[in-house]
């Protein structure tokens, strides 16, 4: 259950950052361009200089403990690291580099591969770090205000509103119900507990589909109609800072045209 | 006439029929109370009263106008009438108590100054200012009612629907919401549609009672004459409020000189037992002379 | 399944995006058609998309710059048809990148290709086979959702071994989707089980909205079961 | 001693102190209740008692041992001790009623019959038999309610643990429901801790009072020595049960000769009043005789 647990925090810090008051065009604005640098450079440096900066303002500016922040970097690193490992050792055949003796087969691992496995994980690293940036320092309503104005069709960002609510709504439905069980001795030996998680699965849609009806039913009892309003005046995004931010940008995408041929390996 | 329903009937898809051809109409500026058993369709009946849940058969008319089912239609009548339900819940959802409070003035389109002022009164109302900031699924049940009335209340409707407005809520929380809706109605005419399993509450409180039994009305009336008839109460697993119950037992088993309109309330009962003990002593001074 | 974020090089990122963003345009439109008509069904879909994420949060590590899990797109599309899955795999997609770094947002159109098109469509098309053969219900829907989610697998192997070529483009895709296969392949056996239990259900309580709303999937299993009775 | 807390405190994740500093003790086959005003930390005392919660500081001790946190160690309290809920939607997961009931006894490894024979006897006493076959949640909110409380009594535990088990239920069902709390409890010594805002309720219920306020116990001890504490009563939110009340008033204004203990339940009033207006008629006897 613990992802589960992992969205809920991340959805508190996103309303409760020291950076939740500024505008989220601006952040929004921040975390895409450093996103898209980061995926469009061929080099590692531009994405490394992405990590870093991202990652200081997480930590620094809007006060995310970095013991959270670890967990969050932690599982997709690993499961990145080891991708990138795979490629480098399978997908390289231009320029033998040095051969390894693995499960007692000699191995040839080729420079370009290993290239492109670093080349993947640090782009990976600046990318995700901008999109962690976005998510941790604004909130989803937020979000999908901007979306509503930039004339994305309002069914989709009523919908999503919808989803992101009900992704709550299941979560806690899956948690109580979960103590429930246990209440009553569920999960105690192998047997019972495939049934009782079998039981958990088959009515957590159907408890779902139940809480989610009444609470439109609330909604809809309080005057809603598809439009999405948030009491917070969305603060107006300071030119300034999004002048800073495009210097920025536009800093990154020439050292990324300046360092096309620098290679780790 | 604010709402008047028709013969109106209601089976839920399970084939469960929970309402059965309940004809009634509800004035303006009434308090009125629905009472019944677990079951008997109170629910149902008011999500009816909203256009949450259409008839199987009869007709809701608002305002003397057949209730329509388009979407304009139904807002303008939330507009108009609030609704908070029996499970807090189901009713909020919102990342903050504030910004739940604030979803129906918002929807109501009001500019943010006025929004926030009504959200500000209204969890004044409920004594719940200090919670303001508090994700909602992170109080206790009953700080999750008071919430609930609040974002209703910000609202200012004409008229508020309360499904066991009072279940869970501690004694205090319960007089001072029960005091809150008689001044909202004496003093802006509010109309107050409220069920309930709390009959004790219930003389404090209506003007008007109505009973439901599985499905059916069964009865209907001021409060005092209802619980006068205890069979009827008994009959449908219902009870008369305690102070009335004492009298009861009073009357006869004790065979005292009850007055035969049962006291509701502990002002009554106080004003019952001073005149008994008033006419006691007359009786037996009448004896010691004679 | 889902291609974490950063994963994909250029340009094959900005391709997914050019090909899915088109099918997911024509969903919006008979999504916003549908729920016009029916406002009551929005709670239903919400839902659905709900569940498909939280399906695929129940993930297992499998090496290959993603992970394995269920998809849940294979039954909203025999319920929903592929066009509103595809939407609503959409928006869920860019749930699990926000809100568990879960797939990435430049990688939203490859997933979304994976997830939200190839899977609902195969599932689709099964089902409407399986139908036509007379197949009982419930082998049918599992057909459907067991390949519909084995197919997103075998696009999401596709598009990495394009983005990534060994020597061949054959080997690449060879050695990633026998990664996958491992995991995934009792993965898919039972989310198709699961999905049995839960389309029944839906048309034992869902079954008059669902049936009004006229989306072609159900109606043919709806007929069919009525036809067995 | 079946369960004894010691200095027990509860700070939630989000700071709020719910509990500070508690200690006190549980006998068995004690019917204890707990009483205090919304948010006054009831549910969160209920939920360490089965290990829900785990205390930021203090210990909590169940059969004078320690309680570990092992799933074995749980597993074996839950076996003892059944818990029902404030909110029967947190409780209630399986897609029938009667499976739903059935789940505890088959955890606890019953054979097929005796389950079956658990479970529509534990509907039958609270009433829901014939809804055996409905899916839970197309029940009302009261209806839900006894649901819950068959699943915990289909499997015949040592102990129960309720939050407020009456709220919502209609007063045929709670005074069902009490008295069949207190014949489980006299007969097979069953042990009973209760949360509850029903002032009238506990002094027909209890046998041990507790009150919470903000986190902290402020006084326990026997129903109707608290309840003669009005001042205590009213400083927290709280009120004496209205039989009581009616008590007070006709004491303090009327300044009638009402015995300092003041009556709490209907046959204790009844009795009162009969004394009263014996004792009236005896002095105007005697002043009319001199
Ligand atoms: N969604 C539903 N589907 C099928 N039957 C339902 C549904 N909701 C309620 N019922 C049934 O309809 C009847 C009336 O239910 P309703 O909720 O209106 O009762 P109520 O008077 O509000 O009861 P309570 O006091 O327990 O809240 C009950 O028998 C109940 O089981
Ligand atoms: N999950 C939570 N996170 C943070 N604070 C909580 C949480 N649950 C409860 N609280 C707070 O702890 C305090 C005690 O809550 P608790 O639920 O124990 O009260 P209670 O006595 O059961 O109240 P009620 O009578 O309303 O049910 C309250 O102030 C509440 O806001
Ligand atoms: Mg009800
Ligand atoms: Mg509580």
């Amino acid at each position: 259950m613990s992802h589960f647990n992992l969205s809920a925090e991340i959805d508190r810090y996103a309303y409760t950052n020291a950076l939740s008051k500024n505008s989220p065009v601006t952040k929004l604005f921040f975390a895409l361009s450093l996103l898209l640098i980061s995926v469009l450079s061929p080099s590692p440096v531009v994405p490394i200089t992405v990590f870093l900066t991202t990652t200081v303002m997480i930590l620094l500016c809007a006060k995310i403990p970095w013991r959270f922040y670890l967990r969050l970097l932690w599982y997709p690193t690993v499961i990145v690291a080891l991708t990138c490992v795979i490629i480098a050792l399978f997908f390289g055949y231009l320029e033998p580099l040095t051969e390894v003796n693995l499960l007692g087969l000699r191995w040839t691992i080729f420079r370009d591969g290993v290239a492109t496995g670093f080349t993947t994980f640090f782009r990976v690293a600046g990318a995700l770090s901008s999109q962690f940036f976005l998510v941790l320092t604004t909130p989803m309503t937020s979000i999908l205000l901007i979306l509503r104005k930039a004339r994305v069709p309002k069914i989709i960002v009523e919908m999503s509103l919808l989803i992101y609510r009900y992704i709550f709504v299941f979560i806690e439905v899956m948690e109580t119900m979960h103590i429930a069980q246990e209440l009553r001795l569920g999960y105690s030996g192998l047997l019972k507990k495939l049934r009782s998680l079998s039981m958990l699965i088959g009515n957590l849609f159907i408890r779902t589909l139940d809480q989610g009806e009444r609470t439109f039913t609330a909604m809809s009892a309080r005057g809603y109609d598809g439009n999405i309003r948030v009491l917070e005046d969305v603060p107006k995004p300071n030119n300034a800072a999004l002048a800073g931010i495009m210097f920025f940008a536009v800093a990154l995408a020439i050292v990324a045209y300046l360092t096309v041929n620098i290679r780790i390996v | 006439m604010l709402f008047r329903l028709e013969n109106l009937s209601h089976q839920y898809s399970d084939g469960t029929i929970a309402l059965d051809n309940i004809s009634l109409s509800f004035s303006k500026g009434e308090r009125i109370a629905l009472l019944g058993p677990n079951g008997s369709g109170k629910t149902t009946l008011l999500l009816h009263l909203i256009g949450i849940l259409k008839p199987t058969s009869g007709k809701v008319y608002f305002e003397d106008k057949p209730l329509e089912y388009t979407p304009k239609a139904l807002l303008e009548l939330r507009r108009r009438v609030g609704f908070v339900f029996q499970d807090p819940n189901d009713q909020l959802f919102a990342p903050t108590v504030k910004q739940d409070v604030a979803f129906g003035p918002l929807n109501l389109g009001q500019p943010a100054d006025q929004v926030r002022k009504a959200v500000d009164e209204a969890l004044k109302l409920v004594g719940m200012s200090e919670y303001a900031e508090k994700p909602p699924h992170f109080l206790s049940f009953g700080q999750k009612k008071r919430v609930a009335l609040a974002g209703v209340l910000a609202m200012k409707p004409d008229a508020i629907i309360l499904d066991e407005p009072t279940s869970n809520l501690d004694p205090r929380g319960t007089s001072e919401i029960l005091h809150l809706l008689l001044r909202l109605n004496k003093e802006l005419g509010l109309t107050l549609i409220l069920a309930t399993h709390d009959v004790d509450m219930v003389p404090l409180f209506a003007n008007k009672l109505y009973i439901l039994n599985k499905g059916k009305l069964v009865s209907e009336g001021a409060p005092a004459e209802l619980f006068s008839d205890t069979e009827l109460i008994r009959s449908i697993n219902l009870r008369s409020p305690r102070i009335t119950h004492l009298f009861e037992v009073l009357k006869k088993e004790d065979k005292l000189p009850i007055n035969p309109r049962l006291p509701l309330t502990i002002s009554e009962a106080r004003k019952e037992i001073l005149r008994l003990l008033e006419s006691e002593t007359g009786e037996k001074k009448k004896r010691t002379r004679t | 399944m889902h291609i974490m974020e950063g994963f994909l090089p250029h340009p094959w990122w900005e391709i997914w995006f050019a090909v899915s963003i088109i099918v997911v345009i024509l969903g919006i439109y008979k999504l916003k058609k549908l729920t016009e008509k029916f406002p009551e069904a929005k709670p239903l879909l919400a839902v659905m998309g709900a569940f498909v994420f939280v399906l695929s949060a129940l993930k297992l590590p499998s090496v290959t710059g993603s992970c394995s899990h269920p998809t849940g797109s294979g039954l909203a599309a025999v319920v929903l048809g592929p066009a509103i899955a595809s939407v609503l795999s959409a928006i869920v997609l860019l749930f699990q990148a926000l809100l568990l770094a879960h797939g990435g947002l430049t990688t939203l159109g490859a997933n979304i290709f994976s997830m939200g098109i190839v899977g609902p469509v195969v599932g689709y098309v099964l089902w409407v086979v399986s139908k036509k053969a007379r197949l009982p219900t419930s082998v049918g829907v599992f057909i459907a959702v067991a390949l519909a989610d084995l197919s997103t697998y075998v696009t999401t192997s596709l598009q990495l071994a394009l983005a990534f070529p060994s020597t061949s483009f054959m080997d690449s895709f060879i050695t990633f989707g026998s990664i996958f296969a491992i995991t995934q392949i009792p993965l898919a056996i039972g989310e198709g089980i699961l999905a049995i239990f839960l389309f029944d259900f839906l048309v034992k309580y869902k079954g008059k909205l669902l049936s009004a709303m006229n989306v072609i999937g159900l109606r043919v299993g709806l007929q069919s079961q009525e036809a067995s009775k």
